[in-house]
């Protein structure tokens, strides 16, 4: 299958979204709604055999947050970064853990440091960070108590 | 006499904590298990005693600054570390390394390897309760460390890599020791085979233990040595060459059911082939510049950059977003271990407690690399 | 069958006394431990210890231009410089602070010094008594 | 001068009586009576023996640590007093300054009593062992069978420690070392059997004397006894490859995890003790005892047989990795006991044949 065929392909199945191609590599970027990722997701696990999810994280975009799935299929050796986005407070995902076991602990973190909440998880809660740890601190406006302004040089 | 005599004979389940202080968890990692006697009926780890928040610190470092950093992730395995860090770095900078510096990246990174999985070898045969293979492969082990202590001045922390290259030079007696230690390290592993791999006490520990098949160690994104212990022929060296790695020929070992056994004999034919690749870098290295033209602050382009490495643990990754100023905007790790340690409450299961420890050491974590 | 139990019984048990053969092995040679504070190991040249500066034998001056590059560099905000001119109106640095607990021996600031006026030494016994004893001057 | 000296080295027991019946009279003299005389003396022998064991036992650690370091390719303890003898002492000093910690929700009794238990056991075990000719406590009749049911007493304060600690590692190192003990004590002792059926008598000294030339060491005529011997043995004193009651990198050390202090150091001289007890009981009864082939006093040969075989258990140690709970179960009730069995059998047809 080549890279062409799988843009052909997942087109075909979501009009709505926007694929494109990264320069030297084998891989795609996926830019999706977040509404239509589980099937997204269900779709190119299964029928385009992207088996392996490397990590699943979020970027904070100030304005919104970024959640990136990296697949990776061990058959054709590609990689596909599925990227939509959700709101950066108290955003809402389905989770796909039911697709990929991997995703269970990577959206437990992401959750952790982001506040992306993943709806149909297993058992979301924090994995890093204790129990009663109060924020995110992988927002970009995260105060803490411990955080420490660093000089100015 | 009561006619239901068994209730009389009420067993309980009970909760036992495993860690945080605890001798075999290699770390501070706390296994919670729910035990029926000495049978495992569930297993939750709990992790984050060592969360640095290396994500966030490097959001206010600027490129350069993070570097050492990395040294601390994976802590046996510095080199790659820097390897992989400087891999997305000079990708998002679009930097050729000149030849030799990538020569001595593959060298110093193998020999790193054989260190790691050496740090690995001894404390499993120590889990299973034989301590003299932990010294001696301690003893060989600090061979490698003393090479690369001369090569970039520190033992673990190395910070050896710099992007676009490598600080410094090799020294002047380098390749002599590094061949005189490839020539004393072979006849060990054969040593460690007849000391452990042999055994029966070991085999019986070990074999169809912990059994992961294929689908489900690709399905919880496992990956290294836990992945082709489970009969997955998949190396990042081999499918999606970095470095020189295509020039250089090694064989990848794969298990064939995925138990205890098969990921320890994987590792060990690991050292056998890494000493082969040290062998070959030694007669091909080239001469030439060790660092490229990097400019004096690395203010790379916007956008994004995913670079992966085959490290000791499995494939290791860094995701850097800049949004072109000379500090990372996002940077994400895809830590080997994390995803590693997720399949262990799967592996347990109704195994009993000792078997816990042949399970989790086979499956080499390091908390530095799960926690970040 | 049976012939083949037999022989798994018998590479078992001969699985035994051969990695016995191996520890007996190193029984009878020698030690390669070193006993630490009656022999001491010999720091490789590039050995990364503490930060210092470097004092000319001769003159016993410095090459610090007080540029705070150290300063810029160092990932943990280790190291503090506090400038001043001289009366030769070159700048030099009147205080040179090192924050020994915050530093993490990375060797930056002697990589990226323009007057390679820094080095780190070879000492490597650096536990302490007291948090303050950290603290250390560069500048004699 | 020196003949009667080196007679009196090599014949060790007439130098006691020369030294009693000394006493005897002095004690006569003043005008005492013998009996308190008898009872003081049996005294000092007890005490005597306590503190040739303890200072064999203290031996003992510095060996094992010595050794194992050199299976290891490194050097031991070297320090305290001359290459490190005095190193146990060292660490004795050490444990009895060290605080005392008792659990908050451990039975503080039971907490308390096991330590005394287990070192006692292991202790009084030595009464019925001759050291040399004569150099016996007392030489009863049922000797083997006194031996191994007192050193068997001591897996009862493993259980209560187990118990009392109020920890489940330390309870699950109890139950797994009551179930092992109990599994190898039958191989331990069938094995025995064999040569008991060999001397018609349960008299340790009578069984060292049967064994006066070499070749009448029953260790050549019940060989397959003496190799189960030595495996139940090393299973009794808990040692790798058979250690999963203490199992450190498992249990955390298991029944001693939550001792410390002086009550530490009982569970640790106990199970010294315990080892040169199977080591001493391994040489009176498979390789001769005191039956040395002279120029050395019999007690030293006694003691070069004994260490010999401490030896061969510090190698075992330091080679094997651990087996696992029920695999230790598999052997000791599907491999060793119906070779021991077999043995005994096999020994009957001897005796029948002849």
């Amino acid at each position: 299958m080549t890279t062409q065929e799988i843009i052909r392909k997942i087109s075909g199945r979501f009009p709505t979204v926007e694929t494109t191609i990264i320069d030297g590599e084998n891989a795609l970027n996926v830019l999706t709604d977040k509404d239509a990722i589980v099937q997204l997701c269900a779709f190119i696990k299964n029928e385009l055999g992207y088996d392996y999810l490397q990590f699943l994280t979020c970027i904070d975009r100030l304005d919104k947050l970024e959640i990136h799935y990296h697949l990776y299929a061990y058959a054709s050796q590609g990689t596909i970064i599925v990227k939509t986005s959700v709101e950066r407070v108290g955003g809402k995902i389905q989770s796909v853990a039911a697709l990929w076991k991997a995703a269970d602990w990577h959206e437990r973190e992401a959750y952790d440091l982001f506040g992306v909440v993943f709806e149909g998880h297993p058992g979301l809660r924090r994995i890093l960070l204790e129990e009663d740890f109060v924020g995110h601190p992988l927002l970009k406006d995260f105060k803490g108590k411990n955080v420490v302004v660093l000089p100015k040089i | 006499m009561k006619e239901d005599s068994a209730q009389d004979f009420i067993t309980e389940e009970y909760l036992l904590n495993m860690g945080p202080q605890h001798p075999a968890t290699h770390g501070v990692l706390r296994l919670v298990l729910r035990m029926d006697g000495e049978n495992i009926l569930d297993l939750v780890p709990d992790l984050g005693y060592l969360h640095r928040g290396f994500e966030k610190i490097a959001e206010n470092r600027t490129y350069k600054q993070f570097l050492p950093f990395t040294d601390r992730l994976d802590y046996l395995a510095g080199m790659f570390n820097n390897h992989v860090y400087c891999l997305a770095v000079e990708k998002l900078l679009k930097i050729t390394v000149p030849p030799r510096a990538e020569y001595i990246r593959v060298l110093v990174s193998e020999l790193n390897r054989i260190a790691s999985h050496l740090v690995w070898f001894g404390p499993f045969a120590m889990d299973l309760g034989a301590i003299t293979p932990f010294l001696y492969a301690f003893r060989e082990r600090e061979m490698i460390i003393d090479l690369l202590e001369s090569v970039s001045g520190q033992r673990l922390t190395y910070s050896y890599f710099r992007i676009g290259g490598v600080a410094q030079d090799l020294p002047d007696d380098f390749i002599v020791q590094a061949k005189a230690f490839c020539e004393y390290f072979k006849p060990k592993v054969d040593e460690y085979d007849t000391l452990l791999s042999k055994n029966i006490i070991f085999i019986k520990r070990t074999k169809n233990i912990g059994v992961l098949p294929k689908e489900l160690a690709i399905d919880y994104g496992c990956s290294g040595p836990v992945l082709r212990g489970s009969g997955v022929a998949y190396d990042v060296r081999k499918n999606e060459p970095y470095s020189v790695y295509k020039d250089l020929s090694f064989d990848i070992p794969v298990g064939t059911i995925g138990d205890s056994l098969d990921r320890y004999n994987v590792r060990i034919e690991e050292m056998r082939q890494s000493v082969r690749i040290i062998e070959q870098v030694l007669e091909k290295l080239p001469g030439g510049e060790i660092m490229a033209a990097v400019p004096k602050v690395v203010k790379p382009a916007p956008g994004e950059a995913y670079a992966r490495i085959e490290a000791p643990r499995g494939d290791f990754g860094f995701f850097i977003v800049s949004d072109g100023s000379d500090k990372p905007y996002r940077l994400k790790i895809r830590a080997p271990s994390f995803s590693n340690l997720s399949v262990l409450p799967e592996l347990v299961k109704g195994l009993k407690i000792s078997d816990v420890l042949a399970v989790f050491g086979s499956i080499d974590i390091v908390l530095g690399d799960v926690d970040r | 069958m049976i012939l083949k139990f037999a022989a798994t019984i018998y590479n078992g048990v001969m699985s035994l006394p051969q990695g016995m053969m191996v520890t007996l092995k190193y029984f009878l040679k020698k030690p390669v431990t070193m006993q630490y504070p009656d022999q001491k190991w010999v720091m490789p040249a590039r050995y990364r210890g503490v930060v210092s500066l470097i004092f000319d034998k001769n003159t016993g001056k410095h090459r610090c231009i007080a540029c705070k590059n150290c300063v810029k560099i160092c990932p943990n905000y280790s190291l503090a410089i506090e400038t001043a001119v001289g009366e030769d109106k070159k700048w030099f640095p009147k205080t040179f602070t090192l924050e020994l607990g915050q530093c993490m021996f990375c060797g930056l600031c002697v990589e990226i010094c323009p007057t390679k006026a820094l080095e780190m030494n070879k000492e490597y016994e650096l536990a302490t008594y007291t948090r303050e004893e950290l603290t250390r001057s560069l500048l004699p | 001068m020196i003949t009667v000296c080196v007679s009196y080295m090599f014949n060790l027991v007439s130098l006691f009586d020369l030294i009693s019946n000394l006493l005897l009279n002095v004690w006569m003299n003043i005008g005492l009576p013998v009996i308190l005389f008898e009872l003081i003396k049996k005294f000092v022998v007890a005490g005597v023996m306590f503190g040739l064991l303890s200072v064999t036992v203290m031996f003992l650690i510095w060996l094992e640590r010595r050794i194992c370091a050199r299976f290891q390719s490194r050097v031991g303890p070297n320090r305290v007093g001359f290459q490190g003898f005095l190193q146990p002492v060292a660490d004795a000093i050490k444990l009895l300054a060290k605080e005392n910690i008792v659990p908050q929700d451990a039975d503080r009794l039971v907490h308390f009593l096991a330590p005394p238990i287990v070192f006692t056991a292991a202790f009084t075990a030595y009464l019925c062992m001759p050291f040399g000719p004569g150099l016996i406590a007392l030489d009863i009749n049922l000797g083997i069978l006194y031996i191994f049911s007192i050193t068997t007493l001591g897996v009862m304060g493993i259980l209560l420690a187990g118990w009392g600690s109020n920890n489940k590692y330390s309870l699950l190192g109890g139950m797994r070392s009551v179930a092992q003990i109990v599994s190898y004590e039958i191989p331990l002792i069938l094995s025995v059997l064999g040569v008991v059926m060999l001397t018609n008598t349960l008299k340790i000294t009578e069984i060292v004397d049967a064994q006066k030339s070499f070749f009448d060491w029953f260790i050549f005529r019940q060989p397959l006894a003496f190799i189960i011997y030595l495996i139940a043995g090393t299973a009794e004193l808990n040692r790798t490859p058979f250690d999963i009651p203490e199992a450190e990198s498992e249990l955390t050390g298991g029944y001693h995890t939550e001792y410390s202090g002086i009550r530490f150091s009982m569970f640790f001289l106990a199970e010294f003790t315990n080892m040169f007890m199977v080591s001493a009981i391994a040489t009176s009864i498979f390789l001769g005892g005191w039956h040395g082939f002279g120029f050395l006093p019999p007690y030293v040969w006694f003691f070069v047989k004994c260490f010999a075989v401490v030896f061969l258990l510090i190698w075992f140690r330091w080679t094997f990795p651990r087996m696992r709970f029920d695999q230790l179960m598999d052997l000791g009730w599907k491999a060793l006991t119906p070779l021991a069995f077999v043995n005994i059998f096999l020994t009957g047809i001897m005796i029948f044949i002849k």
